[in-house]
């Protein structure tokens, strides 16, 4: 599996939010969702930096085009520098809005099968309401403000580029 | 047009867009006589496909505005809409 | 590990949701909140239910009692029958309310240590908005209509019974 | 106080209400004079500690209210704030 890995913020964010532990991954194969927030809260564990409350959200790749007939597969582009730069940003800014403690994300690119995780946002903090918050925005900003793009591939052989997101 | 400078300007252009123009990358040589073009001056330079209203921009992996004057050694980015997560 | 488990309905909850994916536990023993999950994925994967959007909570035991001293264990008092059915009848609800596909709900009992998982709140649903919002609202739900008690043992020998619950 | 029926009320108290009260569970022989007592006649008749506004009633597993009338066979409990999740 490889794993473009952005274990260490770069020295502007570092001044801002010295406490947040982020961890920032864009995978190019399928990954274990349950397995990564595991090892991660091993870690946060391990440095004593585990939260009382942490909301996650796992976004998985539908059947169905939208255009209702089957999909074979996402194709997922980004922008190599910017993504994880955004990300990073991202993150940072909403953790230290919400006074959140640590921050997990693993995007997938590439190529993207039907049931298949392309996305896991992990948030602790102290409180569940903070958590819970951190964890809807950075979803949304990840969504709207990071540029990935989605292209569908379908059993009909047509590929294409979608434009936005499904509704909130 | 004036001799381009050693850097010039990198475009990139992103999924729909880049297939619509056909194209990922170009160099844009700034010339002497111009050197800070705005992305909506090479926008429509280039003659991109679509509107520039419907696409974001980015100057340097950092959003900006279609405004903003370029600098010798700048990557331009035009992101069509966005749909990550 | 002793686990009172309410995999299936009561007749009437059928009827409202036969179509929700539901799991409540009390768990009187330590659980692996990531393992739970992975079961549980694994089980709707298995049946063709799972889902685009997956919302999760996990609240963990802190370290320090609400009077600032070392907390050396929590104490969860339930209400034998009543809880079960609370619990199953609220996330019946709930889902039914927001049009959640699915529903994982596991909880502590007896003596819980600091860092250990004391709930566990998983919702399925088609799209990230229903999905979280569901979650939500089952977590105030079982914090505050389900009959469950902690009693805080702290560092000095002293234990009290806690007034409800922390802030959102 | 007329003759006990054969079920009577159980009745239950959890956590801290459990303990100021000295116990957990009670059984009330409803009398043939006055067979459906409410909660709140209850909770005074057993001179239970506390305001009964502070505690939430549920008969036979359901929340309800103090003034609901029991039944022969039912199960009261006097429920404390509770503090869940």
């Amino acid at each position: 599996m490889t794993v473009m890995s952005l274990h260490s913020s770069p020295p502007s964010a570092v001044a801002e939010a010295e406490d947040l532990q982020l961890k920032v991954d864009l995978c190019s194969e399928a990954f274990e969702p349950f397995a990564c927030l595991e090892q991660w809260h091993r870690q946060l564990a391990a440095i004593g930096r585990w939260s009382a409350a942490n909301s996650h959200f796992i976004g998985r790749v539908r059947s169905m085009a939208t255009n209702g007939t089957p999909l074979l597969a996402l194709e997922l582009e980004h922008y190599p520098g910017m993504t994880e730069r955004q990300l990073q940003q991202l993150a940072t800014a909403l953790c230290s809005r919400h006074g959140a403690d640590s921050c997990l994300i693993q995007h997938r690119i590439g190529r993207v099968l039907p049931g298949d995780a392309i996305v896991l946002v992990g948030i602790g903090a102290d409180r569940r309401g903070p958590a819970q918050r951190c964890c809807q925005d950075l979803l949304e900003a990840l969504k709207h403000d990071t540029p990935f793009w989605k292209r569908e591939w379908r059993s009909d052989g047509t590929g294409e580029w979608l434009i936005g997101n499904t509704p909130l | 047009m004036g001799e381009p400078s050693a850097e010039g300007i990198r475009i990139r252009l992103f999924a729909g867009l880049r297939e619509q123009a056909g194209w990922s990358e170009h160099h844009w040589p700034a010339p002497a006589a111009h050197p800070h073009p705005t992305p909506r001056q090479l926008w429509l330079a280039l003659q991109l496909p679509g509107e520039l209203s419907s696409v974001r921009v980015a100057i340097n992996h950092e959003f900006t505005t279609a405004d903003t004057p370029l600098h010798d050694g700048d990557e331009l980015a035009f992101l069509p809409p966005i749909s990550g997560g």
